[in-house]
């Protein structure tokens, strides 16, 4: 009886998609979506303000909206609402003990989750992006044919970011919050080269060199001297290395890593 | 191929050792790995479910080791955690979890239909797991370790929580189990626990094994361990003096006008001696009660007699 | 020789009266944050800019008396720190990141968890009532706040009379510790009216912080959002931290522009409105409280 | 003194739901047990007592204060004990009791003192300066017991102080009841579910049902109208022993495990007769604990046997 039962089993690969639909329909479910629903809202509305009044550019809109409200807040809660989720939060509910000794291979695990939390985080930051520049008009869909390579690869880093942070802490969402909100503004706000070790530095070079052709810049005092902005190409390089990175970690850690608790 | 052994495994978490230099094997029947909390008895389990790996030493898994994905299909976990996926109901908690295993949609309904019906669910599987009394609970976390049909089925303080009517059923359970030649390895913190249950035990302690043997072994290694025992009766000064005459009674200690608390050796010697004694006397005995001994204490004692044989 | 220690002993002092049991809840909750590890990275933070305007000010007062050449130049660079008005009420705006970080996190220590896990309980069945409660954490939170702005500020004041040749600094500049005093106070007011609101209601710390970030993030760049869209500074109105920075000024005295007094009124409108809309979300989370199973 | 409460004709309503009907309550200071299951109205009395809630209707005074004006006050002179929770973690215990006395209006450092008096009284000395989130059950529970005795209150209100404890931390938890019962001048309500727990402590009873106070009375008078049980174990062939025992009219239940049973004892039994019948049958008894009978037969034979009573001469005094 053993035998026939076991060699009904139809292997990993199954079990993977399982697991990935899994996770998508409860990370779907969950309390993030609606707080990144609200968000979307409320930023929705100020867009809407926003291009009732007079004719505008497409520089306008990416430096008054897009990098304000969009690159600076939006992005990066969406990538954590999803990203910190996937594994922290079933170490929270104590229920990861039950895909630990499943007989799915680690590293499969990881991927299952991490690429369901991708795939919502994707399709939040994208919709986001798409909503916000429908709302913003013509200037607003012009920017989005060009600005939304460097939101898809931004998104990629942030989550496998944030994923990292998930399978490391307990703790991760806090942690997060406290990066994203904090850090990188510290981080991204310093003079010199220091600002490298943010995400959102590449985010704006990326967007910086594909409104090139709107004019757009780095504003404020001292502009683009203080800024000192990495050209595209390598501001991209340096971000799919990073999420590649990233992901390995991660997956190297969660595929080693022994949680006790 | 042994189902699974543990060669020279020790385990440690920074500087606080949780096993050490462990061997041993588990064979068919069902083992009871009995410990206080904080004896090892976790750790051990979950190497043995590779949700850790040893710092020296293996666990294998018929030959494979615990940690790695293929040895995990031979066994079926219980934890003692009481968490759950609480959204879903008792039936979709146990199909995901078999299609989690690698069963394909159709026979994962089946499997989890079986595995239902074994554990005595299959009414009331569809639902919602937060409404569950902690004994359904426990059958559906018993029914999601059973659904690959593994040959090790490892369950962690299985009988935690639930009251009287639903550890009868549970033991049933498990012997049934044990009846389509599944071997089992139940923890416990009780020894009495173990008393219906298990045909061998595990005896842990401070991370290592201390005893292993059949129930009636270690009984017998334990029977000339002191007992305490309390005995209220509203002439107890009469009864300790003829109690101390006993030579089974080593010491007596007056608590209160109505309460002796005795040592006693050569339990059974002294059980027919104390009837004697009050029907005698004419005594009544409002309570005779022993006092269960710690695993802590029967530890000091085996170290004490290993360490002077006599 | 007595044996009396052992047994159980009455006690028959005076009772105090209910009011002064604010101050231990204050202290307990003050005690319950920094003994966090996180709170003292936090607070790490906000020490570091205290820090470097304390620095600038000894560094301007050394250069001032060695090499009044060389004082003229540092006086251009370091021309935010001149030991008017505006230099105190800059520092206390520029902890303002902090400041929210620490309270956003300490929401849940401070509040939320008594009403969670039942701290409330405890305090309630003893010879308070609600009220005196409220008014104890709301005094720890005003203590938190204080400890990043008004402390500091004022540690910076003394210290800039200091280093002047006379006392004068001190007898000219006694506006300056009321407009510290004065604008920590509201800071202190406004904000843990607020914190309380929030934290009684969300309790947890993830969802607080979220919803502390909308509020302190998010609206803020809103508003900016619209002020120019609309070019309308009036927007700028949407900026709680905004508006009581302009109360601050008002109590440095130092509103010199018609366009400052113009927002004046109805940013002390919409403070008072945040602070009573607060109160209202207390009340019934207060009431609700049933100290009994 | 005058009496330690006094109940007139108290009715309490959360909106439509009545939580005490009609309570009508006289009594003397002394150790009294409050008994009910979930939902009799326990947690309301409480209240009203504390002086947290004011009656819907009626009088309520508690050592003289009038509960409606003087709840403050009056809590200056009460101690209670919640069931759960009311833990502050990250406190330590010295912090934590110290805290509630100043609370209750006592000056620093002599809330402190009394702090430290009143763990190491409850032989809590070595655990003075643990972390709350560190302490078992039964420690905690003690704790709150400390809480609530630091600023030395006339009366003491328990709220199932032994709930989630094991065996041996009950026994040691309701001994100590039983001391802080005997302190002279002092008073203490108990409430629990157990009979047991309120037989250790108390002298007298009342029991509540659906807001209504059902019985009430000296213990005694409660006791002799339970049934005596017995848990009994033992070793060896017992078939004999118990076809013996049911022959005296004892009703024995086997469990499941065949070591074990329950025995229910007709009036007047003498507990040396098991052991003559284990002795003739060659039966090795091993245990015999007395089962505390669940009190909601207790009262429900209380409510059978007393309606009668009640209706010819109601609500007399404890």
């Amino acid at each position: 009886m053993s035998t026939t039962i076991t060699s009904r089993i139809t292997g990993p690969l199954s079990a993977c998609l399982h697991l990935f639909g899994l996770s998508l329909r409860r990370l779907f479910r969950s309390r993030q979506t609606m707080i990144c629903a609200l968000l979307l809202g409320l930023a929705s509305i100020a867009v809407v303000a926003w291009s009732m009044r007079r004719e505008r550019s497409p520089e306008e809109f990416i430096e008054e909206i897009f990098l304000a409200v969009y690159v600076s807040f939006l992005l990066p809660i969406f990538c954590l609402s999803y990203g910190t989720a996937g594994i922290a939060s079933d170490r929270e509910e104590q229920t990861l003990v039950y895909l630990l000794v499943s007989p799915l291979p680690r590293p499969l695990i990881f991927l299952a989750k991490c690429s369901a939390s991708l795939l919502l985080a994707l399709a939040w930051t994208m919709a986001g992006m798409s909503v916000v520049c429908w709302l913003g008009g013509l200037p607003g869909m012009e920017a989005l044919h060009v600005l939304w390579p460097a939101i898809l690869w931004s998104t990629v880093t942030y989550l496998m970011l944030f994923m990292l942070f998930s399978v490391m802490f307990r703790r991760a969402t806090m942690i997060a919050l406290a990066y994203a909100l904090f850090i990188e503004t510290l981080i991204g706000n310093m003079p010199g080269i220091a600002k490298r070790l943010a995400v959102s530095f590449y985010t704006r070079c990326l967007i910086f060199d594909a409104g090139s052709a709107f004019g757009v810049s780095p504003s404020g005092p001292g502009g683009a001297e203080l800024f000192v902005a990495l050209p595209g190409p390598t501001a991209q390089a340096i971000l799919y290395l990073l999420g590649g990175g990233l992901f390995l970690g991660g997956l190297l850690i969660f595929s080693v890593r022994e949680y006790s608790d | 191929m042994t189902l699974c052994e543990f060669d020279c495994v020790s385990k440690w978490y920074g500087p606080v050792i949780g096993l050490n230099d462990v061997s041993l094997s588990i064979e068919p029947g069902i083992t009871g790995l009995v410990g206080h909390n904080g004896a090892g008895k976790s750790t051990l389990i979950k190497l043995l479910t590779g949700q850790l790996r040893p710092s020296i030493g293996e666990v294998r898994i018929r030959g494979r080791r615990a940690w790695s994905a293929s040895a995990k299909r031979h066994i079926g976990y219980c934890p003692d955690v009481d968490a759950f996926y609480e959204e879903m109901s008792g039936r979709a908690f146990v199909r995901t979890m078999a299609k989690l295993h690698g069963f394909s949609n159709r026979v994962a309904r089946e499997r989890a239909e079986d595995v239902l019906a074994q554990v005595g669910m299959t009414d009331r599987a569809d639902r919602p797991l937060a409404s569950y009394s902690k004994g359904m609970r426990q059958r559906i976390k018993l029914a999601q370790a059973l659904v690959h049909d593994p040959d090790l089925i490892v369950l962690d303080e299985p009988l935690n929580g639930v009251d009287p009517i639903g550890r009868v059923e549970l033991t049933r359970l498990f012997r049934e189990l044990l009846a389509r030649g599944k071997t089992i390895l139940i923890s416990s913190h009780l020894l009495d626990e173990m008393d219906a249950l298990a045909n061998r035990i595990l005896f842990i302690c401070r991370g290592r094994i201390l005893a292993s043997g059949s129930l009636e072994e270690i009984r017998a290694l334990l029977d000339d361990h002191p007992l305490k025992i309390r005995i209220a009766t509203s002439r107890a000064r009469q009864l300790a003096t003829r109690l101390l005459a006993l030579d089974t009674v080593q010491g007596v200690e007056l608590n209160g006008d109505d309460e002796l608390l005795l040592e006693v050796h050569r339990a059974k010697q002294f059980f027919a001696s104390l009837a004697d004694v009050v029907t005698r006397e004419g005594v009544d005995v409002e309570r005779l009660q022993v006092i269960d001994a710690s695993t802590e204490a029967i530890f000091d004692y085996l170290m004490e007699s290993a360490n002077h044989p006599r | 020789m007595s044996l009396e220690a052992v047994l159980y002993r009455d006690w028959s002092g005076r009772l105090r009266p209910s009011w002064l049991a604010c101050w231990p809840i204050a202290r307990t909750g003050l005690l319950l944050v920094l003994r966090r590890k996180m709170f003292w990275l936090l607070l790490g933070l906000a020490l570091l800019n205290f820090l470097f305007v304390f620095a600038t000010i000894y560094l301007k007062a050394q250069v001032a008396s060695q090499n009044p050449g060389l004082a003229r130049f540092v006086d251009r660079v370091l021309s935010n720190v001149t030991g008017t008005g505006e230099t105190y009420r800059d520092f206390m705006f520029a902890q303002g990141t902090v400041t929210m970080l620490l309270l956003g996190f300490a929401g849940a220590i401070l509040v939320g968890d008594d009403m969670r896990q039942g701290g409330l309980t405890f305090y309630l069945s003893r010879r308070i009532s609600r009220w005196h409660y409220v008014v104890g954490k709301l005094l720890s939170i005003g203590l938190l706040v204080s400890l990043t702005t008004t402390v500091p500020a004022l540690i910076l004041y003394v210290q800039y009379g200091l280093l002047m040749d006379s006392t004068s600094y001190f007898r000219e500049n006694l506006g300056i510790l009321r407009g510290i005093l004065g604008y920590g106070l509201i800071l202190s007011i406004t904000l843990s009216l607020l914190l309380f609101a929030m934290a009684s209601w969300l309790q947890k710390t993830v969802p607080l912080v979220m919803s502390w970030a909308c509020i302190f993030v998010m609206i803020p760049a809103l508003a900016g959002l619209l002020r120019r869209a609309f070019d309308d500074r009036n927007w700028q109105l949407l900026m709680l931290w905004r508006d009581v920075r302009l109360l601050g000024t008002w109590c440095f005295g130092g509103i010199d522009t018609d366009r400052e007094l113009q927002l004046l009124l109805p940013a002390a409108v919409i403070v008072l409105l945040v602070c009573l809309l607060s109160m209202l979300a207390i009340v019934p989370r207060v009431r609700a409280v049933r100290v009994v199973q | 003194m005058t009496s330690l409460l006094q109940l007139r004709q108290v009715t309490h309503f959360y909106g439509n739901v009545c939580a005490l009907r009609d309570v009508n309550l006289e009594i003397e200071p002394g150790a009294i047990g409050l008994i009910g299951q979930n939902g009799a109205g326990k947690s309301t009395m409480m209240q009203i007592l504390l002086g947290l809630i004011r009656p819907t209707q009626g009088t309520a005074t508690v050592l003289g204060h009038d509960v409606r004006t003087a709840g403050i006050r009056l809590r200056g002179r009460v101690g209670f004990m919640p069931e759960r929770d009311s833990i502050l973690p990250g406190l330590n215990g010295i912090e934590y009791v110290a805290l509630a006395g100043e609370l209750c209006g006592m000056p620093r450092r002599q809330a402190m003192r009394r702090a430290h008096e009143t763990l190491s009284y409850l032989g809590m000395e070595d655990a003075r300066y643990r972390r709350l989130e560190q302490y078992s059950v039964g420690m905690s529970q003690r704790l709150r017991l400390a809480a609530t005795l630091v600023h030395d209150p006339d009366l003491l209100l328990l709220d199932e102080p032994t709930a989630g404890l094991d065996p041996e931390g009950r026994a040691a938890m309701l001994a100590l009841l039983d001391t802080l019962a005997t302190r002279p001048g002092k008073s203490l309500v108990l409430s629990s579910h157990l009979l047991g727990d309120i037989e250790r402590v108390c002298t007298s009873a009342i029991i509540l049902n659906q807001g209504q106070v059902v019985g009430k009375g000296r213990l005694d008078e409660l006791r002799a109208q339970r049934q005596q049980c017995y848990q009994l174990h033992w070793e060896g062939d017992a078939t004999n022993f118990l076809a013996a025992l049911r022959q005296r009219g004892v009703d024995v239940q086997v469990d499941n495990r065949r070591d074990q049973a329950r025995a229910i004892v007709p009036d007047g039994w003498k507990t040396r007769l098991f052991f003559a019948d284990a002795c003739e049958h060659s039966v090795l008894l091993t245990g015999l604990v007395p089962e505390e009978e669940d009190l909601e037969a207790v009262y429900h034979r209380t409510i059978n046997s007393s309606e009668a009573s009640e209706r010819v001469a109601p609500r007399s005094a404890v």
